[in-house]
């Protein structure tokens, strides 16, 4: 058994860490039951382990800058977006009752938001975009920053966008009088709107707050 | 294999039969509990063993139809069942062929209406080939079906029926061909539903005159109203059996 | 949606491994039986995947026989293509493909044939049991290893190896699952341990003392280990071998491949060939046999150990984060 | 010996449990209507038992109503050509009153016994997959969780759905439903989960609707769950039976589903909580744990009795007798007697005499009828 | 692969209360098993022999919960080639199972392997002359797929066919072309009585400290491993790890049911030899 603790400066997976019952396991390490009295912490993934003040033990991948190293780009540390996580995501289909949305960024907790490898299908109810209900938008290409409140069914997260924070970031004009003014870049006016720069036509989102 | 032996002037074949004698038929039903409907049937020595699924819920979403139940139909032949050893791949095309034959004879005659959006799924294998395969086919079908109790308007059987030339150029059919007679002669399958002769299903994979298939028609009706006979002969015993044993 | 099927090359291209050139290489030594072979691993080599690795065991008798490269690739977790049922856990899939120049002797075909399908069976139930599914719901983890060189002893036409076992595909197992979880390490997916992969036979001593192994200088990352834990014992008839290769020309009785978990001490995988019974001196060979594979498992798993360090270093060199400790920083793993 | 083969018996040879029938006599004469008499073991009235096969004409009376498992011929002469008898199944066979119009005659579609039940005729199948029917006590396995409701498996031919709506909520029947319930629905039921539940209504094409709005329904804990064969259990007044089981094991509830799906487990009672509070905070407190997956912890001596149960329905079903709380207790009882007296001497637990596969069921089964006949003759002296 | 399927064909999950229930039972000691089987007891089979007479050898076996497989064996003479692999190639295996597209590899290796076993004796019996060989095709049809795993079921009758397969009795010269006797009467056993005997497997699960035979699909669900040990005369032929299990395994586990093996082996030749017997 390891000294229980110093931690090793880095840990491998499979790694005993320290006892369990001081210590608390959470992200990046497991909990290992070896016999029925004693039970260790040990470390599930590679990385630098962190004895956090809670008595619990965490381990963080080194995700070097994208800037510098050309073979391994930026990784986000959360490989699936776990409910509370907030996500980047763009809207794919609208219907009247729910967005499909596709994600492709996700952060957890306090990290900043890292794109994902893969994107994942999420949704938003009708009753989940804003207390009040709002009946649709066609606009197709809008940014939405939500945050993912239950892992849904099969294959879809359902999203919501009820707190302030969250809502559309980015948004292009849909142009629903003439095709060809549609796409340009719309910007908030209130919590309720977007007004596109050229035409000044002003369309309904629910608008995040810019931070 | 030269014609004489086909038939010997006596009128007896190759294997001792009369021109309109079957081969022996023995029929049997619920053969495995892991099916709902099962049967084995040896005719001669072509040996099939049906299994019937149904009717369930389809998990193929395609094979979902809103007022019938659609029949689907696997029939796999044993690598040891011909002469040589020979092992058919999924997707060939007499297997194909004749997987579409029987879903659509079965498809005229089981009530599928009483069971919509649901799937019959029968599977067919063949340990051993000899002659009229798809006959042979189409009883166990039947009989899987009857034990598996899906709704059917009467039963279907098959039998097969060959076309002898006799060196007086007269011609003479015969009744139930095996594998060596099925290579040699021209021969029909054919499959009625009940006794009153309605046909539903008629296979020629060679040529023969017009005016010899009504005759050879007429002996496969016959035939198959024979075979009728000792399927529900089977069936009477296996529902005799099973009040005895206390079970309905 | 990528499309799953069709996996296109990386962008930017990727700089081809370095091999030794022939001038370089050692003079020949033949290999004890107790001393395992050489293993170049090297991990996240292919950027599209989310973890990747590269396996080697060159040869050092000359470099020009075939020697076993292979590399894995793992990508996930990602979603499940929606027709497939909820599932809590994450789903991993392992598949084994022998490129179509691998095998000396007769080229193989595209379409994924038996021995491939089996092989590709026993990898993911190897790795299956090490990787923490229940942290990825509705997900599947994809693991692809490709077979670039292998050492013949398949079974195959032409390679003669009449009257003993072939351990020929066992040795690509082995390999295929020390490198595939060398790879899901890199690719961060988390998992309760390390999956090695060992492989040990049964042979007949030919004609005398089969000399006792001695302690070669480790090169590259690979140690041999000395015979002392595992009792090699001396008596006439049936000796062990770890890590048997076809070329070495030893007539195999009988062998066992294992997939070992070193920290938990936990075997995910046995796969034993070859008729065994009890021994004379009634240690029963088949124990003898999955100690011998656990063994070799073992060592390769410090293989393991340093490939996943080594990138982990550079990935701090990177960021700076490296922490200047007095001690160095060969993380003092403790395997019970 | 652990293993036992045994060529194949040709199914006709496994031998009734009729002691007092002696079987020679039993060759059947079959003329067309396969009408044979049959001497039923003691309890069951000797009835004529007349099976039908498809396409046979069952009568051409026309004062008898078609019912199930039959078609209406419309024939003045037997050869009708086919669309004559397709255009009249447009009205399919369920609708049973229709009325039996002139010149019809009803011919059976599957394999079985007549049913008369005034003016009503229809044939029963010998052997059919479950067709469930309101008010049916069912034991089913979720297949799918969608977003408001659960495809359920009770062994029919379509999935049984269970709507959201149609299950208690853990805090009591007052909750109203709240939208963050649809996205919490796994807690409730997931893949795989065991439940029992009523028929509450069938759809249009025979899919059955389930609800659990009881307290004896919901999702099933602490035991065992075996599958029979669907005609095994009869549609009885109970279908939850509680045993007291022998050995100190307690009592274990067995759930004899219509649809031959059975749970035998420990009896779970509802703790009066320590406190001692008012009926709703016990009856509150007990539906917290409805929805939870953690069993109780089960002496050993209780999961024996479970196994030793479980194998007593197993072996009535597949002699078919009747699986009711009485025969069942009887069964019960024969099979602790054949344990203590260890069939081939070693009495001892692992003697796995326990297993009533085969002959060994036969016996125990036989036993236990004895039993029943013996109660019934002290109890009324009359045999009916 | 053979799916193991969790529940009914359609592989949903057994529930957790089940799966509780049934770990805890069969961790026990002595151990509970849901239809109280002792740890070795195996479900009543029903099997003959010789049931194709197209084939040189066939048996047919029913297993405990329905499962049905057929098992045919047929003889082709073959020249001998340098291209064709060595004697390694003179005996072919094939699982077919009823429903499933493609063969499945990983059950038909595992019966190839534990027949090809060097030292079985069995190749030298199909030399013919210098310049041919018999090429002997084991098909097995798994009918109804059962619930449990098929391994044993499949090796079982494997086993009862190839005691059952003759091959016709060769009369001609080593050099000539063959040419056989035709009297069927006194063709040659493939695995005659006194020789090695073709080899079984033994499907065992391991739950805790406990080791259970012919498990069903339930037991497999909750095993921590699950082995497939193929054994012909004391000897271990073959080992395999089979799909499912929650974990690894220790060694002393997989050593322990590697010894068990070996004992239920010999009764469970004997009761087979018996089957050949019968008919």
């Amino acid at each position: 058994m390891s000294q229980p603790h110093p931690l090793p400066p880095i840990a491998l997976p499979g790694q005993p860490l320290a006892p369990s019952p001081p210590y608390t396991s959470s992200t990046g390490t497991h909990i290992h039951t070896q016999n029925p009295t004693s039970t260790i912490i040990t470390a599930s993934i590679a990385g630098i382990p962190h004895l956090h003040p809670d008595m619990s033990i965490s381990i963080t991948r080194p995700s070097p800058s994208s800037s510098s190293s050309s073979t391994s780009h930026h990784r986000p540390l959360l490989l699936l977006p776990e409910v509370t996580s907030t996500v980047l995501a763009r809207v794919t289909r609208l219907n009247l009752r729910q967005a499909t949305v596709e994600i492709f960024a996700m952060q957890a907790g306090a990290e900043e938001m890292g794109v994902c490898e893969h994107t994942f299908q999420g949704i938003i109810r009708g009753q989940d975009v804003r207390a009040t209900e709002k009946d649709r938008v066609k606009i197709l290409e809008s940014f939405r920053v939500g945050d993912v409140i239950s892992l849904g069914d099969q294959s879809n997260y359902y999203l919501s966008t009820a707190s302030n924070s969250l809502g559309v970031v980015v948004a292009h004009s849909g142009g629903e009088l003439r095709v060809t003014d549609a796409g340009d870049p719309l910007h908030p006016i209130n919590w309720r709107q977007m007004a596109c720069a050229r035409t000044g036509v002003v369309e309904d989102r629910k608008v995040a707050k810019p931070i | 294999m030269s014609r004489y032996e086909i038939l010997s002037p006596e009128g007896l074949r190759t294997d001792g039969r009369r021109w309109n004698e079957m081969r022996r038929f023995s029929p049997k039903m619920a053969t495995t509990t892991a099916a709902d409907g099962s049967s084995y049937i040896e005719h001669g020595n072509t040996k099939v063993i049906c299994s019937v699924n149904g009717p369930i819920e389809p998990r193929a979403s395609s094979a979902r139809n809103s007022e019938r139940a659609t029949i689907t139909v696997d029939v796999c032949f044993a690598a040891f069942s011909g002469t040589d050893r020979k092992k058919r791949g999924k997707g060939d095309k007499r297997v194909l062929e004749m997987q579409s034959a029987l879903s659509r004879t079965f498809a005229s005659t089981l009530l599928t209406i009483l069971h919509p959006r649901s799937e019959v799924h029968i599977s067919l294998h063949i340990l051993s080939q000899d002659g009229s395969i798809l006959a042979t086919c189409v009883n166990a079908a039947t009989l899987a079906l009857v034990d598996a109790g899906v709704p059917m308007t009467d039963y279907v059987t098959a039998c097969t029926v060959a076309s002898y030339t006799n060196p007086d150029e007269s011609d003479e059919p015969l009744l139930d061909m095996n594998s060596a007679e099925e290579m040699d002669l021209p021969g029909i399958t054919l499959a009625t539903v009940g006794r009153n002769d309605k046909i539903s299903l008629l296979q020629l994979e060679t040529k023969v005159r017009l005016e010899r298939l009504e005759g050879m028609m007429a002996v496969g009706i016959d035939g198959c109203a024979k075979i009728r006979q000792l399927l529900d002969r089977a069936v009477r015993d296996h529902g005799n059996e099973m009040a005895r044993m206390g079970a309905l | 949606m990528t499309d799953r099927r069709r996996i296109n090359g990386p962008a930017e291209g990727t700089t081809p491994p370095v091999f030794l050139t022939s001038s370089t290489h050692k003079p020949v030594i033949k290999r004890s039986p107790t001393t395992l072979r050489k293993i170049f691993l090297k991990t996240s080599l292919t950027p599209p995947a989310t973890g990747s690795a590269f396996l080697e065991l060159p040869t050092p008798s000359n470099p020009s026989t075939p020697t076993l490269k292979l590399t894995a690739s793992v990508y996930g977790p990602r979603p499940l293509p929606s027709s497939t049922t909820f599932s809590p856990d994450a789903r991993l899939t392992a598949e084994l493909k022998f490129s179509p120049f691998s095998t000396p002797g007769h080229r193989r075909g595209y379409i994924r044939d038996g021995v491939e399908r089996d092989l590709s069976a026993q990898l993911s139930i190897a790795l299956e049991k090490s990787v923490d599914v229940g942290k990825y719901p509705k997900s599947a983890i994809d693991v692809f290893v490709s077979v670039l060189d292998c050492e013949g002893g398949l079974g195959d036409a032409g390679d003669g190896n009449d009257g003993g076992v072939e351990v020929g595909l066992m040795g690509v197992v082995a390999g295929a699952i020390s490198c595939a979880s060398a790879a899901i390490a890199d690719a961060g997916i988390e998992c309760f341990d390390l999956v090695a992969g060992g492989v040990a036979g049964l042979i007949r001593e030919r004609g005398g003392v089969v000399e006792e192994d001695h302690v070669g200088e480790g090169m590259e990352a690979g140690e041999d280990i000395s015979g002392a834990r595992h009792g090699e014992k001396k008596n006439r008839g049936i000796a062990l071998v770890l890590d048997p290769s076809p070329t070495d020309g030893y007539i195999i009785l009988a062998a066992a491949a294992v997939g070992y978990m070193a920290a938990r001490d936990e075997l995910t995988l046995v796969w034993t060939k070859g008729s065994m019974g009890r021994e004379g001196d009634g240690t029963d060979e088949v124990e003898r046999l999955v100690d011998g594979a656990i063994a070799a498992a073992t060592s390769v798993r410090l293989v393991i150990n340093e490939a996943v360090k080594e990138r982990l270093l550079l990935g701090l060199k990177e960021i700076g984060l490296i922490k200047e400790k007095a001690g160095g920083n060969d993380g003092d793993i403790v395997m019970e | 010996m652990p293993i036992s083969i045994l060529p194949p018996q040709p199914a006709q040879s496994r031998l009734p449990p009729d002691p007092d029938s002696d079987h020679d006599d039993e060759k059947v004469t079959l003329n067309e209507d396969g009408d044979f008499v049959r001497m039923a073991s003691s309890q069951k009235r000797p009835k004529a038992i007349s099976i039908v096969t498809p396409g046979e004409i069952v009568t051409s009376d026309p004062q008898w109503m078609r019912g199930h498992g039959t078609y209406l011929l419309q024939s003045k002469d037997s050869t009708t050509d086919g669309s004559g008898s397709d255009a009249e199944m447009e009205d399919g066979a369920d609708t049973a009153a229709v009325g039996g119009s002139g010149g019809g005659s009803i011919v059976a579609t599957v394999a079985g016994t007549v049913q008369k039940v005034n003016k009503l005729l229809s044939v029963k199948p010998l052997r059919a997959r479950y067709a469930p029917e309101i008010g049916d006590l069912v034991v089913g396995r979720i297949m799918e969780v969608q977003s408001k409701r659960w495809k359920v498996d009770i062994n029919s031919t379509l999935t049984a759905h269970l709507l959201l709506s149609s299950i208690n909520l853990p805090g009591g029947i007052l909750r109203k439903r709240t939208s963050t319930d649809e996205l919490q629905i796994r807690s409730f039921f997931s893949e795989g989960d065991l439940l029992v539940a009523e028929v509450q209504g069938l759809f249009q094409d025979g899919a059955a609707s389930l609800h659990t709005r009881s307290l004896k329904y919901g999702k099933l804990r602490n035991g065992y769950f075996l599958k029979v064969k669907a005609g095994g259990i009869v549609r009885g007044k109970s279908h939850i039976i509680t045993l007291e089981a022998a050995n100190g094991a307690g009592e274990v509830d067995v759930i004899l589903g219509v649809n031959g799906y059975v749970w035998v487990s420990k009896k779970v009672t509802l703790q009066a909580p320590p406190g001692g509070e008012s009926i709703t905070r016990l009856e509150e407190e007990a539906s917290e744990a409805i929805y939870s997956n953690v069993n109780e912890d089960i002496a050993p001596a209780t999961r024996r009795e479970i196994a030793r149960i479980g194998n007593c329905v197993r072996a009535m079903v597949s002699w078919n007798v009747r699986v009711d709380e009485e025969v069942l207790n009887a069964v019960y009882l024969s099979a602790l007697e054949l344990e203590e007296m260890g069939i081939d001497g070693e009495g001892s637990i692992g003697s796995g005499v326990e297993y009533l596969e085969g002959e060994v069921g036969r016996i125990v089964v036989l036993a236990g009828m004895d039993r029943v006949s013996s109660a019934n003759l002290r109890a009324g002296g009359m045999v009916e | 692969m053979a799916p193991l399927q969790t529940s009914q064909q359609t592989g949903t999950p057994l529930s957790p209360a089940e799966l509780s229930y049934l770990h805890t039972s069969l961790t026990l000691t002595p151990p509970i098993r849901p239809d109280s089987r002792t740890p070795t007891q195996f479900r009543p089979l029903f099997a003959e022999s010789d049931i194709l007479p197209s084939t040189n050898g066939s048996a047919r076996m029913i297993w405990g919960d329905g499962g049905e497989c057929i098992v045919g064996v047929k003889a082709e003479v073959e020249k001998n080639s340098i291209s064709s692999g060595g004697p390694r190639d003179w005996i072919e295996t094939n699982v077919e199972v009823s429903g499933q597209r493609d063969d499945d590899a990983f059950l038909g290796m595992t019966v190839a392997e534990s027949l090809l076993v060097p030292g079985s004796g069995v190749l030298e019996r199909l030399v013919l002359g210098e310049r041919f060989h018999w090429k002997i095709f084991v098909d097995i049809l798994l009918l109804t797929p059962p619930l449990s795993h098929p391994a044993t079921l499949l090796t079982l009758t494997t086993y009862l066919a190839l005691r059952n397969t003759f091959l016709p009795k060769l009369v001609s010269e080593a050099a000539e072309d063959p040419v056989f006797d035709d009297d069927w009467g006194n063709g040659l056993p493939l695995y005659p009585v006194d020789r090695i005997p073709p080899p079984i497997t033994l499907l065992v699960v391991n739950v805790g400290e406990n080791i259970f035979f012919d498990p069903t699909r339930e037991e497999l669900a909750v095993g921590d491993v699950v082995l497939a040990v193929s054994i012909c005369e004391k000897k271990v032929v073959g080992v395999r790890t089979l799909e499912g299990g929650s974990g690894g395994v220790k060694r002393e586990a997989v050593k322990r049911v590697i010894k068990e093996s070996c004992e239920v082996a010999e009764e469970v030749f004997s009761s087979l030899n018996g089957v050949g017997e019968g008919d």
